[in-house]
This record gives structure tokens, C-alpha cells and sequence, in this order.
């Protein structure tokens, strides 16, 4: 496996929405990252519909129908939809062949239609179970997802990914109690292991299959920091400690594309823009029009440097304005038309720098992401690249280095609560041995004794 | 960089494609699509009477009706033969994404003036399958969309009774005393006047009256409301109006039947159904 | 009353968002279109509530709570809450005056403790009965919406607006027929006539408790043109002909504004621009984040000039990522958080260039609110400034010259449908008399005999 | 312009406030908080014990219990008059906003394990409250919710019984059979996951089993859904959950209860139920 090393952008500035370095081409005529953004639309099956195998897939379609229909009623030059699936779905592979397939039909019809580009991106559900003797790496669950991933790949999916759990367990652990060192375990050791034996398995699959591998999220680690982390008023997370759990989140995620995805990385990876400035792979990223799923300080500046804007999730039901495959499609749709029409003016540049300004300042969580210091922590993880654990830690001192140097300047303001876990963690992070095996070690001791779904055999450690 | 300078470097297609210009096939005469030629009658003055509502030719229908009248040609024949043919022929069109709202209202407008003249002769109302009642609920000043099922279910050969806009409850307990309908629409814009029909619903049963079904929809309705009372059916589009109310008519189908066959009886994929 | 017969603003490029000629200050600090763009939230009351006073004063307060409380949460610097009341309310002038009430001082709260800058838009609805023998000015219905009004405006709203319905039936007719002449006589003359009568008194009764009148919307007849021509594959009201409908709605709703009110006109005035153009007062709008409530072609258009960004109107309810009232509080505000960066960093005007490209020429609606567009449509009417009915022909006299253009410049595409429809509707426009007098009887005429609920004695015609 | 030149034009108070930095009042030990001094015991070891407590200080803390232990101090004092009162004030700073989750967290895990040495000496379990029994709902992996609640309960003084997460109706079956709870509490994230709840109920019900109430709450939990079936009542806050499970206990409070008295009994503005 190829670790890297290098960054593949040679100057922040390179970074534009719309445009990586290495396009991911769909059938034909949808290319990703080659110069223009496009939107993503995701919607969660309703109540009830898990009943079901039957009204799973009828779901299914009337999802894809939906988005598609108010894609061409309103002129999208193309659009990719993404399917998550709930655990029923993956719990049972033909449901997902069956889903996929319907959706994949339905995207075509249109396609043939009309003419519109469509893509399916096919998310299984990582149903697999953390807890003691579960056999993370080799259960029935983990049969079950592997399956799933066959099945949408064999039957038609255009994109597959998932967001993997390894190490969450011991991340939650550490982000409740604000313990960076469980963190950066959790997600930089146990999470980049779990990738590695995961995604070697997922990108031979799509190969048979000729499906592109997608991408990961940390979305089962650093984004619980993230929702815990909430708004100002918010008090279970601190806003830095979630900054810093962002930044080994990229260490993480960049597992994927080591092993051969290709992207468009998962939406709700909000470390998806350092993981770009380092492998030059096309992003998908999600801020204020995933405002149906959940609220972020940074809804603006995610926009920044991402090749496929989507909506997170949203409930499958009727709005005033339409179903919501509709409504969120409508919503992702413009705001990646108005990134088109500054790409398409030589103004890509300058929206990117409105989109990144607004959100800059007003949160730690954003400040790291800005598309310029999400390239110095890409620096950092390179300079560290062979070592998971030690690239992680990097990340997480950069950011936290930062930050730091923002409030020097006095263009970032912490609160005591943020001031404080921040020279904390650092203080704890800078003090960690300099050798992955001596810090796996410690913490395997440490943390199998305090948390009790954390095994380290389902990690084969 | 102006803004003329920025508008003439972008390639349009590349933010947003209009499909409907793109998509447009050629021009056809409305007397040409292969489903009206199999609606139109060939006989005239039927063939000429049906043509002028085809093409919403109010002036020229009323006249050739009066004509053939004068002729002695049937009323009932030239509204059965003739105007509801060409009704018919409109009613495909606009289904099939040929012809717009102008279009129906329009022919709908020549179709009933013309009818009115039959009637002069004939002495009274035409016949018609059966009445349907229909309404916008008390609160909502929206009646675009009732209007709609109104042409809808004259054209579909239904004698359709409007009670207009903001109708209490009370006022569709006397309608259906009074017309004995055998479907009952009700439309709503808002949320908070969609909350009528189950209060409709009840007025009817507290005066024991039972309908076999009441059709609602409208921007605000949603299936899951209106499956959440007796009686009702929650509609989809103003044009599977007239269908519905075959399935009553014909197949004696009530609202129990509509929720369950609706994709049948309207006969094409309905999401909200499936 | 003064009519305009010249331009406020000298040079479309004057326009821009969060700037206007003359800005209108609520309590001490929120000035509204002196430099920044506010969000505006507006969420309809939940089913249900309707039932009684207390469910509704308690449903007005929740809303209340949730968009300051998310404000707060985001760091919003000011907002403003719009609530459109519904019919009980407006029917029971004691709801509007306890409903209003509470959410004063629930937006005094947020302001007392937090500083956050609030403002509260109160809109009755206009409940007045069009049909024959209604006593359309002067009945019941009529007195309940001047007395809601007054509840509104003594009660501390800072801003207060209605819809109204003047000409409806006729524009109505005309809009589902094509017939161009019922919906110049709809929205140009009766429409205007309703407008000079209701804005009268109620721009008097604010001067009496120092509350703004905001505007009005031609929200019941162009939009209902708007609302009927829907997407690229709808087939219900041609999109020219609905184009020409909103510049004959821009002559109307500038009747407000002659009669005092301030602005911010109403959101979802789309003829707003054009308003702004001539009258200088600052203008809310809608768009892309108004996906909730409906779809339209020009989503980011509408932001171009505008000075007050809302969502339209979304149902009280949940969804992931909070209550309605948090959700679309947050995409307003954080659009409008966008607008203010660019103002900030001086690219104001590309930013508002690129929202207006994104969606010029996508449909013939569009294009004729661009705001260079708008200012031309906006010259237009000043030219004929004193004659109501010759305004709002000239108005759409030039969007279809516009159009025209555009399709001559090969940048607008037209289908059979609109080209036809747009022809036919100048022919008839251009034969009209243009004695205001003669237009009016021959209308009368016309109208009375095909309009079951047109009553000219309803305009004391 | 450069991106710096940018940043250094922006004014960002016109773009965005950071309201936390802007309010936040002068430091203060959290022993000198009012409602923390009217909390915390006067008299030793009790309010040394409760003070470690405070300060999230695990190995102080079982370091001056195991010492007052071995004084002959009783055990159920140190839990009831130390460790509980120092708990007490924990929840108090943090539903006031002073103290953040870790610090409840940290408190929590200090006191459970002090109890645990209490317990030793004590040769049982401790005396609780009551017992109440928590699981996240079938095929839901998220946790935290559900960890805050137990943290809550224990500090509340109840034996809070972990399910874990991903629970299937029948274990919950068993666990009110083998622990008869006085409450039950579920979460869930999703909508796919939150149906569970309803199928708890029947299951529950199928065996012939009752429990006063089963407090449903977490991510994408809506009130109307949780009130459409029976048992149960929709829980807002996770600090909340004593205070149900207390009116429960001391009130013989019930699911219906607990719905229409909720704000009374959490005694705050919950929008949710007003
Ligand atoms: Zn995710
Ligand atoms: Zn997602
Ligand atoms: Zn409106």
C-alpha cells in the first residue's frame, strides 16, 4: 500500500471547488473534479419502510424518481444520488442488490430520457458490532456488509463507500471525557487500521465490478465531536478538542484513498478538504444546505474547495415545496450552479475566498478547514505519512498550532472552556511517545480496562 | 471584470440546460396526434363540432352548434357526439404534455357555452354520469387548483357543482342534501385550513350522510393527513379526478378502494402510491 | 399621494445587496439596507393550532424561541422574524394582538440578554371576501383586517405587511387562460386600485404607533402566474407569459411605497428589484433558500439586490437538524452571511453579478429580474408613473422587448409554447387603448359577464 | 485581491458573533458557586469527599474515601453525605451551563468508582433510589446519548442498568423482568431506528408486563411519533431523566402523566410541550 509522503498540490491556492487533480470519471460523460461541481442529493428512507423488503425498494425508487424529476423541471446539468442504507438494507444483501438496482433503473430512464448525467453513489451501513469477542473483522456482520458491498457494485452502483466505525468505541470514550490521547487513539490507531483492513477488501470488489470505490468519512468519530461540539451555546464538547479530533480524522481518511479509492470522498467527511490538498482526489462535502440534518459553524466554507455538494440527509416526507429528494436536490443543485457560474466566469476564486471568509474566524472547527491551514495540516500529515499514529498526532498538533497562532493575532476568540481543553490536549498530545508501538501499547492497557466495548482482539492487537 | 464581460464568457449549458427547449419535438396539428385521431368522430357535423373545442374555438363551436341545432340534429347527440368528443381529445392532450391550462380552460369555456345551447333546445339539463361536489376548504382563498378539477370532471362527463372558496362545513352538508354526489373534492393550499376536511368528514356523519368518497389534495395536503380520517382519499393530480370517479361510478368502488387501487384506477406510476 | 415618474436609482450598478437609498431603521441599531443583509425568517403555524387562541399564542411563541435561540447558537448578528398570521388570526384581532405579544418579547429577550439585533414583520392575512355583494372595502372581513393590523402595530410589531388580493378573480381567470388583457386589468388596474385604498390607512394607522409599514407583494396574482408556470416541464401557464405578469406586479406593488410604506417590501414580492429601482426603499426576497415552500427558476438571482433574505414559509415541525424555525433561520442567515463577506471584502458587486449570470437566461422569468433588466422595466414605469394601467402595460410592453432581445441574441431559448404565448400576449398589449378610462369600462364589460366572482362594485367602479 | 488582503478588510463582527466569547462572565471556583455552597456539607470527611468530586478528581477521591474507610467512617454516609452531594453539584453546574460533559463525565466516573470501594467494605451493593433500565434502539449504533443518561441517573442516586446499544426488543423484555424497573429509557438517531420503541411496547405488552414509563428521546426522536403509541412519554433532555424518574417514584407519576406534566416536572421552558 502506498502511503503518502508527498502532497499532491504544490500551493494551497491550486485548490478550487470543482477541480482535482485527479477526476473520476462515471460512465460516459460525468467527470468529477474536471470543472464544475456537482450536486449530491442523499434522503433516509421513511418510517416504516424498514418493514419491509417490498416497500424498501419501492422507496428506493420513488427517491431516485423524485430527485429526478425535479433535476430536469429545473435544468441540472447533472447530479449524483446517494443512498445510505439503514442497517435492514445491509442486514440483508438482496434487499440491497434489489435497491440499488431500481435506483440505478430509474437514474438511466432518465438519462436516456433527457439526457441529464446521473451517478448512484451506493452507501451499505457498517452494521458490524465493536463490543467484546464481537469479531469486528470476521463476524456474520461483517459478511454482511462485505455482501452488500458486492451487491450494489454488481448491480449497476455507480460510486460505493461507507463510513466505517473502527475504533469509535474508544473516540466516544475520549470525546465525552475530553481525553485527547483516547482520541487520537480511537481515530488515528484503531480508525486507520480498521480503513486499511477494510477498504483493501472494498477496492478489489469494485475492480470485478468496474464501480468506483468512493471514500470514508470520519463521520462515526470527529463529527460526534462535531454534533457534541454544537453551537456556541453548546457544552458537551469543546469546539477545539473537536478541531483537533477533525485534523486526525484526515490522517484517518486518507487511509481509503491509500488503498485505492478514488473518490468523490463522502460528504460528511468534513476533513475531506485536507485529504484533497494531499491525494488530489475529487471531495464531496456537505454545509449550509445540509442545514435539514444538522447544524455546523462552517456551512460556507466547506463549499470552498469540494467537486460535489450534497445535503447530508434528510427524512423521506412532503414539504410545501415538494417531496425532499426535491426540495434538498433543488437546495445542493443552485448553490453548485452558483459555483459553476464562478468557474465559468474566472471568478472560481473569488467565491472560494467568500465562501472560506465567511466561516473562518467564527469557530476553531472552521478555522483548521479553511482551505489554506487544511494544507498545512495535509503538510503535516505527509511529513509523518508512513505512520499512522505519528501523522495523526501531527495533524492534531498543526491544528492545534493554528489555532493558536489565530488568537495571537487576535482574529480568533476562545472561551475559557475552549482555551483551556486546547492547552490541555496539546500539553498531552506533545508529551506522547514518539514510537506507535510504545503508545498502542499504553493505551491498549489503559483503555481495555475502562471502556467496555473496546477489544483489542477485534483489532487483531 | 464587467458584468457584460462575465455574462458573454459563460457557456450556459454549463450551469443550467432548459430541457423543455432542447426536448421539443416538432410541431404536429392537434387533429393529428395518433390518440385524438382515435377520439374524433368522423361524422359530421360532429367531426366539425368536436374540432372547434380542439382547437378552443368558442365563437365557432357556439356557432356550428346553433346550426346544426336549427338542422334538427339531437342535442343530446351533438353534446355527446360532438363537444364532449372534442373535450375528450383535449383532456389526452393535456395529460399527454401537449396541450397547457390555457388550452383546457379554454376549450372547457366553448365546450359549456355550447352545451348551454343544446339545453335551450333541449328544455333542461343535459344529462350527465352522475354529480360530484366540489369545494375549497373554509380558510383557503387559493381556487386555481378546484377550478382545475371542475373542467376536469365536465369534461369527463360529470355534472360538477362548485361551491367556490372558503366553504364552511356546514354549506357542504347542505350540497350534499341537496346534489346527493357520488364523490366530493376538496382542495387546500395551507396546513392550517387542510384541517377542514376531517371537520367536512364529521358534519357529514354527525348528519348521517355518507359519501363514497372525498377527494382531497392541494399544495399543502399530504397522503399520511388524509389517510388519517374516514372517507377520504387523498388525490394526486386534477386530472385523475374524472377517474376516480368512474372507478365509483362503474366498479362501485369507495374511499376504502381509492387508497388501495389508486395506482390502478388512474392508471399510471403515482410515487406517493408506490 | 406622490406617484413616481423618476428613477430613485440613476445607474442599475448602483444596485447592490445590503445597500439601499434610503434605509429604515427598527429600535435603535438594526438599520435594514444601510450596508449589511439581514436573514428573515417565516415559519407557518403547525396543524392544529388553528383550534384555538392559546394553542396559537403558544404556537407564535415556540417560533419565537427556536429562531432566536438557533440565532444565538450560530452567531447570527440580527435577524428579523416574519409571521404570515393565518385566517383565525386575522378573524380574532385579540389572537393577532396576543400572538404578537409574545413574540415581541420573546425577540426582547434575545436582544436584552444576548444582544443579538431583532425585529419582528407581523403580516395579517388579507381575508376580505372578492365575491359579488361582498363589500370588498367595506364589510366585516374588511374591518377585521384593518383592526389585526392596528393589533399588530400597537402591540410593538416593528414591521407590518399584507398581501393583498385586490383583482385576483380576474388575474386568476386570466393567468389559467392565457389572456393577457384580464391580467393587466387584474393586477395593473384593480389591483393598484386596491393597493392606493388599503396602504392608505394602513400607513396611517403605523405613523400612530411608530411602527413600520413595510410593503406588500403581488404575491396573490403574479405569483400565482409564477406558482402555475412551475418548472421546465410544467405545462400549466407559459413562462413569458407569467414574466410579463410580474412586471405588471412591479407597477402595482410600487403603490405601497407611494402610499408610505418604507420596506422592507414583502419577500416574496419577486417583483421586488424592480420596485427597489424606482423607489430606493430596501426590499426583502426569496430564492434558493425558499426551496421549503416552492420551487422557482431564479434562486440566486433573487438575492442579487436584495437587502433581506428569507425562506418564504415552512411548516412548524422537526426535522433532523432541528425545529423548522432553526433550520431555515440558519440557511437564510448563513446566505446572508455570504452577501456580507462580500460587502466586507468589496466584492459585493461580482458576488451579485454571479447570483444574477447563474440564472439570467434559464427561463424568461429570470431574465426579466436581473437587475439591469429590472431598472429598465423599472424606467418603463416611471415614464407612465402617473397613470396606473399605462404603467403596468408599458411594464410588460418591456419585459417582452427584453425577451425579445435576449432570444435575437441568441442567449434566451424559447419553446414553441412561450414564443407563441409571448407573441400573441405583445399583440394584444400593443393594440390596448391607452386611455385608462376606455380600458377599464371595456374590461368591465368583459369581465363582469365571464367572472363569477368579479364585482366591479367591489372597486367602486 | 489576495485572500489576505481579503481576510484583512473583513470587519467580522458584521458577518458573524461569537456569542460565548462575548458573554462569558469572570471565573469563579465552582465551590463558590451559589447553589454549590448551599450543597456541598459542611462537616469532613463529607464535604473533602463531595470537593474531589467537584473537581473531577478520580484518584483523590478514592484516596480519601479508602482512608475514611479505614477511620470507621460508615460507608453509606461517605456515598450519601460525599460522594452523592459532590454529584449533585456536578449536575448543577452543568444543567446551569458553568460545567461542560467532561466534567460530568469525569465527576462520574470518580464517584462510581469510589461507590465501588464503599461497596467493598459494605460487603452489597449500595442502596439506590429505584432502578431504571437504558438501551439504545435495535440496529442504532450511536451511544453517547444513552451514556449521558445513565450518568444522569446514577448521579440522581438511581441503579441505572446499561443495554448497551443495537438492543432487540426481547432482551429489553427480559431486562424489565429481571430488574423491574421503575422507568425505561430509549434512544435513537434515526428515523429507521426509532420505530423500535413502538415494537418494545408490544413486546413488553405480549408478556404481561408494564412499566410506569419508557422515556424515548435522541436525534431524529419527534414528539407526535413517540406520543402516537402507548407507555411512553418523549424525553428532551438527557438531564431530564432523574427528574421523570423522580416524579415517578415519589409522585406515582405515569406515561400519561409525565406527557401532560412535563414542564412542570423538569420545571424549565421546554418548547417542545408548550
Ligand atoms: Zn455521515
Ligand atoms: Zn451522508
Ligand atoms: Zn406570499
Amino acid at each position: 500500500m502506498k502511503r503518502f509522503t508527498q502532497m499532491e498540490y504544490k500551493d494551497p491556492d491550486e485548490m478550487l471547488f470543482g477541480h482535482a487533480k485527479f477526476p473520476v470519471k462515471i460512465r460516459e460523460n460525468m467527470e468529477i473534479g474536471d470543472g464544475y461541481v456537482i450536486p449530491e442529493i442523499n434522503v433516509a428512507p421513511g418510517e416504516g419502510t424498514e418493514e419491509s423488503k417490498e416497500k424498501m425498494v419501492s422507496e428506493s425508487r420513488n427517491i431516485a424518481h423524485s430527485a429526478s424529476e425535479r433535476a430536469v423541471n429545473i435544468g441540472l446539468p447533472a447530479f449524483i444520488l446517494e443512498q445510505e442504507h439503514i442497517s435492514q438494507q445491509t442486514n440483508n444483501p438482496d434487499w440491497t442488490a434489489e435497491c440499488t438496482k431500481v435506483q440505478i433503473e430509474m437514474l438511466e430512464k432518465y438519462y436516456d430520457e433527457y439526457g441529464i448525467k446521473t451517478a448512484l453513489r451506493a452507501t451499505p451501513a457498517d452494521i458490524r458490532d465493536e463490543e467484546k469477542d464481537s469479531g469486528f473483522w470476521d463476524s456474520d456482520l461483517f459478511n454482511k456488509v462485505i455482501e452488500s458491498i458486492e451487491a450494489c457494485a454488481s448491480n449497476g452502483a455507480s460510486i460505493v463507500s461507507i463510513e466505517t466505525t473502527g475504533g469509535k468505541s474508544v473516540s466516544d470514550y475520549g470525546i465525552a471525557r475530553g481525553d485527547p490521547k483516547a482520541i487520537l487513539f480511537g481515530i488515528g490507531v484503531l480508525g486507520s487500521m480498521d480503513m486499511e483492513y477494510m477498504w483493501n477488501k472494498i477496492v478489489l470488489i469494485c475492480k470485478k465490478y468496474d464501480c468506483i470505490p468512493g471514500g470514508d468519512t470520519d463521520c462515526s468519530q470527529a463529527n460526534t465531536a462535531m454534533f457534541l461540539a454544537g453551537g456556541l451555546l453548546d457544552k458537551d464538547c469543546s469546539h477545539t478538542l473537536a478541531a483537533l479530533a477533525r485534523a486526525m480524522g484526515a490522517a484517518r481518511s486518507l487511509v481509503a484513498v491509500e488503498c485505492g479509492a478514488m473518490g468523490p470522498l463522502k460528504d460528511c467527511g468534513y476533513e475531506n478538504p485536507i485529504v484533497k490538498a494531499i491525494t488530489g482526489v475529487p471531495i464531496s462535502a456537505e454545509g449550509k444546505n445540509a442545514v435539514c440534518a444538522h447544524s455546523d459553524l462552517m456551512g460556507n466554507l466547506m463549499a470552498a474547495v469540494t467537486d460535489v455538494w450534497s445535503n447530508e440527509s434528510v427524512y423521506h416526507r412532503e414539504e410545501m415545496g415538494g417531496t425532499t429528494p426535491e426540495v434538498w436536490l433543488q437546495a445542493t443543485g443552485y448553490e453548485a450552479a452558483l459555483m459553476n457560474t464562478a468557474i465559468e466566469t474566472d471568478n472560481g476564486k473569488i467565491l472560494r475566498d467568500l465562501y472560506t471568509l465567511t466561516d473562518k474566524y467564527r469557530d476553531p472547527q472552521a478555522l483548521v478547514l479553511a482551505y489554506d491551514n487544511a494544507y498545512r495540516i495535509g503538510q503535516a500529515i505527509v511529513e509523518y505519512g508512513d505512520d499512522p499514529y505519528l501523522r495523526a498526532r501531527a495533524a492534531a498538533l498543526e491544528a492545534g498550532a493554528i489555532i493558536n497562532e489565530a488568537v495571537d493575532a487576535k482574529k480568533m476568540y476562545l472561551t475559557r472552556f475552549e482555551r483551556d481543553s486546547l492547552d490541555s490536549a496539546l500539553k498531552t498530545l506533545e508529551k506522547l511517545p514518539t514510537e506507535s508501538d510504545k503508545f498502542i501499547k499504553d493505551c491498549i492497557r489503559r483503555y481495555s480496562r475502562k471502556i467496555a466495548d473496546f477489544d483489542p482482539k477485534n483489532y487483531e492487537l | 471584470m464587467s458584468y457584460e464581460d462575465l455574462e458573454n464568457r459563460i457557456n450556459q449549458r454549463n450551469v443550467f440546460l432548459r430541457y423543455n427547449v432542447e426536448l421539443e419535438g416538432p410541431a404536429i396539428k392537434p387533429e393529428e396526434d395518433e390518440d385524438v385521431v382515435d377520439i374524433l368522430p368522423n361524422d359530421e357535423p360532429f367531426k366539425s363540432i368536436a374540432l372547434t373545442i380542439l382547437h378552443e374555438n368558442r365563437d365557432d363551436a357556439i356557432n356550428i352548434v346553433k346550426k346544426s341545432l336549427d338542422e334538427g340534429v339531437s342535442p343530446i347527440d351533438i353534446i355527446n357526439e360532438g363537444l364532449m368528443k372534442g373535450m375528450d381529445a383535449v383532456s389526452v392532450l393535456y395529460t399527454k404534455g401537449i396541450y397547457f391550462l390555457p388550452d383546457l380552460m379554454l376549450a372547457g369555456d366553448a365546450m359549456m357555452e355550447s352545451v348551454k345551447e343544446c339545453e335551450a333546445v333541449l328544455g333542461h339539463k343535459s344529462e350527465t354520469k352522475a354529480t360530484v361536489v366540489s369545494f375549497v376548504a373554509e380558510g383557503d382563498p387559493h381556487d386555481i387548483g378546484k377550478n382545475l378539477i371542475l373542467m376536469f370532471l365536465r369534461a369527463g362527463g360529470y355534472e360538477a357543482i362548485d361551491l367556490g372558496r372558503d366553504v364552511p362545513a356546514a354549506d357542504i352538508v347542505e350540497a350534499v342534501k341537496e346534489y346527493n354526489p357520488i364523490f366530493i373534492t376538496g382542495t387546500a393550499l395551507m396546513t392550517t385550513t387542510m384541517t377542514a376536511f376531517p371537520k367536512v368528514v364529521e358534519a357529514l356523519q354527525k348528519a348521517g350522510l355518507e359519501v363514497p368518497a372525498i377527494g382531497c389534495g392541494g399544495g399543502a395536503v399530504r397522503k399520511d393527513f388524509v389517510e388519517s380520517f374516514p372517507m377520504s382519499v387523498y388525490g394526486v393530480e386534477a386530472y385523475h379526478t374524472p377517474k376516480l370517479a368512474d372507478a365509483i361510478l362503474k366498479d362501485k368502488k369507495d374511499w376504502k378502494d381509492l387508497r388501495k387501487e389508486y395506482v390502478d384506477i388512474v392508471d399510471e406510476f403515482v410515487p406517493e402510491y408506490s
